[in-house]
């Protein structure tokens, strides 16, 4: 059991570290006016583009390291370390880029994935809508191709990170609705700029806009837009949710959350700091969110010995909301209400969690999925299974009637 | 044996939810977080439903009506986040009829609107005195103290506090006052966090004058005590709200050719929200009872609605969130408004972890004597 | 809202009270040798029986008073607080009596429910089965006409109170294995000195035996041995459930798990009294169990106008388990391992209650029943409607194997 | 980085669970109920499997292997309510080692067992002196106290201390001294407690000789939290058979024509058991990891182990009687064993949750500092 780098490892963190050494200043400066943060972000990414810091894990044809999920997180530690952002787009270089390489045509992967690097064009992730966020394969929005081999796009997509200064999206759509659910889909680029495409911010209980709702009335996508081809959209969108798994999993160490954080607020008040029940609950969130840094630790361990984390990594997203969740209702019970002021960084947490919670799929899916792929439990009977969309649909329609 | 609610309780609660069904409550409360001006002003439609005067007896121009009549008012008051000033107003005027306070029928009539200095009973783990919220943090804070009949000090997060006309001041000694609050040397701040629905006020005195109550130490405490009964009150209102939001959308949201309702996780949840509201609102009729037949245990039956009422709220509208996923979490969703709801809601008034001490302090008392 | 009595009951009340000044002192005594229990808890059957005690709720044809609910809590109260215990046959008088009188011939009637009244002879109930418990219609207790018009009765049942000193038990066995589950069942009355009768005691965590299995082994049983008709058991079942909600329902008060009991232990540890952690303890567990008090009330304002308690009242059972678990873990985490002797009240009852959590019904369904009964959630999806049991059996084996 | 077993140390593991499986240790847990002369005698098989020497050093004739490495053998122990006698003898072994003790091979070879007389380090709120286990009640004792080379004093449920030929006994200013067990002025009664497989004694010293070991504070401190961490790593193994025993049986046990595990409550419920075991485990390594390279941390990752595993075993247990309905509360399944080991192990050794509050006040510390 070792938690130090190996010999290669130490080598290439002293390798970042000296070009953070050099380079550091140049990053983005905090509390920049907000119309300013995606500029120097764009050009921070080309910056570290450039040295070969931005896509570790890319192969080197596409302009990548062809480095393991190893090295990536020792960047993550060290700029972390040293107080800069990291990358503008990791939706597109984590998730978006790897599926275009493994189901794009040749032509895609030389169009897109250089300014994606590059971040001259940044991207955004077209899956969930509002009747598909869990049960992902319900989409609704429905491409229809033309005699002349376009398609004709319309829908409404949701959740949708980074919408607002994209130049693509990756897209999943339903091309035909007359066979089960899973066959039907294809997935598409977008540009966003093309007419019929709106862009609406949509806000969170902190009344921050953090994510987007995207629609798309009769959009015209050229015939080569799509992506893995006709009615495999499913295997295509499989590819993404792998990486992203991957990607969450090499960045977690708890969201940030560390126990010292809501200690340091406790803290503050020396009553409470003697109280029992107070200590109780710091000392069993505490517990949790010592326990996710770990468990961090062992998936990296995992993934350096090349392997994939299976979907009981997802465990820890619901420790970490679950712990987050009671740590910040602890110390607001602790400082009393002047901690909901709006400003103020326990009352964030207070808002925010709330919707993390189903970010990504609810906790229930999770443990679906995890009880069945893990513990080999039996699967709850499935009512979709081998029916045309079309007919789901309708008996949804009759069901609430 | 009869707990079931009479018809005089049922006109009064339906006339309550219709009374307050005229305003769009809900949707203030979300424009009132951006613009607190949007906050309605209920207290003319309180005072022609009665409400004012519903703890005075009828000598002092009031209804002379029961705890729990207050209690099914502000239940109705919380299903739909109707910010009704009467938290402050109705256990203020309980102590001012108790002490025949000299306007009181203005008090009754709702004319002069009160407010109570939330004052906390000694008990507990913190000595013998009479204390106060503390700004932040969650040491105690001395309660103002008075010097013939001027008093001085400083209440923060007193519910209901700006605009009231009467403040009943408790000090450290257990003493209470009613203060003109249109006198030099008051001071009321108005606070806003969280939850835009709930006027709240930070209260400075400065050697003000105040007209001593003729009260018994135990009508004093018991003020304390009505206003957690009504925070209780509230709080079984919203999730009862919130349980028929959640079960109409667990009915109609289908995920994997399925109403979402029909899953076990929600479903169960969905009951664990039934249960928490059959509790809570169970101590209601508890603490109604007791504040009739059984004062002694009115402490107890108080603090351990307001503990349980509080636990059920926190879980109800978290579990709103949930059953409805992303949307749920969303600004125009009215989910959140509730959660603002809550969250404020459990740090008020020594918070529901200080009541949930006090059923503690109660139940041991009990035993030992 | 009123927590008194009427005047009627209020008189009631009285009479019971005199009968008890009289002959409280007639009543077993505490700490009665084992053997000599159930003889001396007989003949306190046959006393209040007499005295017109035992069954208020019987019609008066049958030896009843033709009473309330109300005057059966009356009795219930006075008793307690006399410190005298109540009938012996709860089970009999309050649950299969009655299904007796609904469903039973004449000759049932007049045959069984006086002696049943009187204690001369006790009574069980054979229902759940190893395989059939929250799913009691997959009893598997296999009962076959033989050509003489009598029937042979195979298989095993547990969880059976009393049964080593019953007379007769009231038993449901499937009669018919090719027709669905629910349709094939039939309710007997059985002897329980008939040959191939064997009785077992089951021994519970604590150690001691608080229910019996219940074996037979081709045992005979006369061709009027059934109740309510061949294939009609599900409806007799059903009436005997819905009065043991009612006898239930009427005894609740928290199962006698008052919050002052745990604050007593709590209290004797001045340190702990003191303690803010077990004082939230206390003060949530106290919460939960004072309020089932006042369910309690509630629910007898209800029975008082007439209505029969809904699946609702169910959740004071829940309630209870959950609050009395915690406060007995609370007690022992104040007192120590010394807690943990087997003699020890807390000990008890850390032993008793898990195996009281799926008493009448596991949590899980008893949530599903309220849930769609109560809160009209849909169902969820049946895979054994319709179905012949004998067809549900061989899937069942297929799926394990 | 590489958190994964060691092949010496899958190999450690694969021995453990193959030598204990030589016994039927879980019937024996129930048979041991009724007649404590039920209970194996497993010490022999610690001796040779080298478990005894574990955690000294080479040069004292251990095996000189780390704290994660005795965790290994505890799981397995867990996992099969094995009552192997290292819970005393580990931790006492390590404090040996490190004060040089004279008798340290005999102690390394298992000839002679260890155990630590279990004196708390000062911290919490309770002062600064080392306290003991009170026979009952929640408030602490004081620790045994020494007078040149005589140490007295009453230490209560220490584990794996009836038949011990060496006590470690830390006093009240945290001097830690070898006592000889067998010599006069030392009496051990052997206590049963709910659970059968677990060997505890009542300790009493009346002025023994001790001979004083050369220790720093921190080391003396350090054995109380190797403690800690092997009974949570007792408890993960145990919780890790319940996942399996739990989950094993809802695959087979069907109802309404499915199998229990296809629903929901079921399936949540044993993802929740998994969760918890993942948690916990996760700490094992931090405290394992902690030991070698970050010693100061120790403390801290040994409370969150504890804590953390701790509630998982009291989940994992409860929800074991629960998968199998009634039938898991009865006498003759395994179930209730396991329950029986959480019951008792949750209020051993400070119990666990003055393991929690150890987290809270380290975690202050450090933000303090």
């Amino acid at each position: 059991m070792d938690l130090n780098d190996t010999p290669e490892q130490a080598a290439y963190r002293e390798r970042v570290r000296g070009w953070l050494a050099e380079h550091a200043s140049e990053a983005p400066r905090e509390n920049l006016p907000e119309e300013e943060v995606v500029p120097a972000r764009r050009a921070w990414q080309r910056r570290l583009a450039e040295a070969g810091l931005a896509a570790v894990t890319w192969p080197k044809e596409f302009g990548g390291q062809g480095l393991g999920p190893i090295e990536q997180v020792i960047i993550g530690q060290e700029f972390s370390d040293a107080g800069v952002p990291g990358i503008l787009d990791v939706i597109g270089v984590g998730m978006l880029g790897p599926t275009i390489m493994a189901h794009g045509s040749d032509e895609q992967k030389s169009r897109y994935l250089g300014p994606m690097l590059h971040a001259d064009e940044v991207w955004c992730q077209l899956f969930s809508e509002p009747a598909a966020g869990s049960d992902l394969a319900a989409v609704q929005a429905r491409a229809r191709q033309q005699d002349d081999g376009s398609w004709r796009l319309s829908g409404q997509k949701v959740w949708t990170t980074n919408a607002q200064f994209s130049a693509y999206g990756l897209l999943l759509a339903r091309t035909d609705a007359d066979v089960p659910k899973h066959k039907g889909l294809t997935m598409f680029i977008v540009p966003m700029d093309a007419e019929g495409v709106t862009i609406r911010g949509l806000r969170q209980i902190s009344g921050e806009a953090e994510f987007n709702e995207v629609f798309f009335d009769d959009v015209r996508l050229d015939p080569d837009a799509t992506v893995g081809g006709v009615g495999a959209g499913w295997g295509t969108a499989l590819t993404t949710l792998m990486f992203e798994r991957l990607t969450i999993g090499s960045g977690v160490e708890g969201l940030g959350y560390r126990p010292e954080r809501f200690a340091e607020a406790i803290a503050s008040d020396p009553h409470a700091a003697h109280d029992r029940e107070v200590r109780r609950r710091l000392g069993e969130v505490g517990s949790e969110l010592l326990s996710i840094r770990f468990a961090g630790y062992r998936l990296l361990s995992q993934l350096q010995s090349g392997s994939i984390p299976g979907p009981e990594a997802g465990l820890a997203k619901i420790t970490t909301v679950a712990a987050a969740i009671e740590a910040a209702d602890l110390v607001t019970d602790v400082l009393g209400p002047d901690a909901l002021s709006e400003d103020d960084q326990f009352a964030y947490i207070t808002s925010f969690l709330p919707g993390l919670k189903s970010a990504g799929g609810t906790e229930e899916i999770l443990r679906n999925t995890i009880g069945e792929r893990v513990l080999g439990l039996p699967p709850e009977p499935r009512l979709d299974k081998g029916i045309p969309f079309s007919e789901l649909r309708a008996r949804e329609r009759e069901a609430i009637s | 044996m009869n707990l079931e609610l009479s018809d005089e309780q049922e006109f009064l609660r339906d006339a309550a939810r219709d009374a307050l069904g005229r305003v769009k409550t809900v949707d203030a409360a979300r424009e009132a977080l951006e613009d607190p001006a949007q906050r309605p002003d209920l207290w003319p439609t309180a005072c022609e439903a009665g409400w004012a005067g519903l703890l005075v007896g009828e000598e002092g121009g009031g209804a002379g009506l029961g705890a729990f009549d207050a209690m099914l008012v502000a239940m109705e008051a919380g299903r739909v986040l109707a910010g009704v000033e009467l938290l402050g107003h109705l256990p203020a005027s309980a102590l001012l009829d108790a002490g025949q306070y000299g306007g009181l029928s203005a008090v009754a009539e709702g004319t002069r609107r009160a407010a109570l200095l939330a004052a906390r009973p000694p008990g507990g783990l913190d000595g013998d005195a009479w204390t106060v919220e503390p700004r932040s943090g969650s040491r105690r804070a001395d309660a103002p103290r008075a010097e013939g009949d001027r008093v001085s000090g400083t209440v923060t997060w007193v519910p209901d506090a700006p605009g009231a006309d009467v403040l009943v001041v408790v000090t450290g000694d257990g003493t209470a006052l009613a203060v003109d609050a249109g006198q030099e040397g008051v001071s009321v701040e108005p606070v806003m966090r969280y939850d835009a629905t709930r006027s709240l006020g930070h209260v400075t005195l400065d050697a003000v004058h105040g007209e001593t109550l003729q009260v018994t130490p135990e009508q004093v405490s018991h003020a304390w005590y009505l206003a957690q009964v009504l925070l209780a009150a509230e709080a079984v209102g919203t999730v009862e709200r919130c349980l028929t939001d959640a079960v109409a959308y667990a009915k109609e949201r289908f995920t994997f050719g399925r109403a979402i309702g029909s899953y076990q996780a929600v479903k169960h949840a969905l009951v664990e929200v039934l249960r928490r509201r059959e509790n809570a609102y169970s101590l209601l009729v508890y603490a109604g009872w007791s504040y009739e037949d059984r004062r002694d245990e009115f402490p107890l039956a108080a603090s351990a609605a307001r503990s349980s009422a509080g636990r059920a709220l926190d879980f109800a509208t978290r579990e709103l969130i949930s059953v409805h996923g992303g949307i749920g979490a969303t600004w125009e969703h009215d989910a959140p408004l509730f959660f603002r709801r809550a969250q404020l809601s459990r740090r008020l008034l020594g918070g529901a972890g200080e009541a949930t001490d006090r059923v503690a302090g109660e139940l041991l008392a009990r035993v030992a004597a």
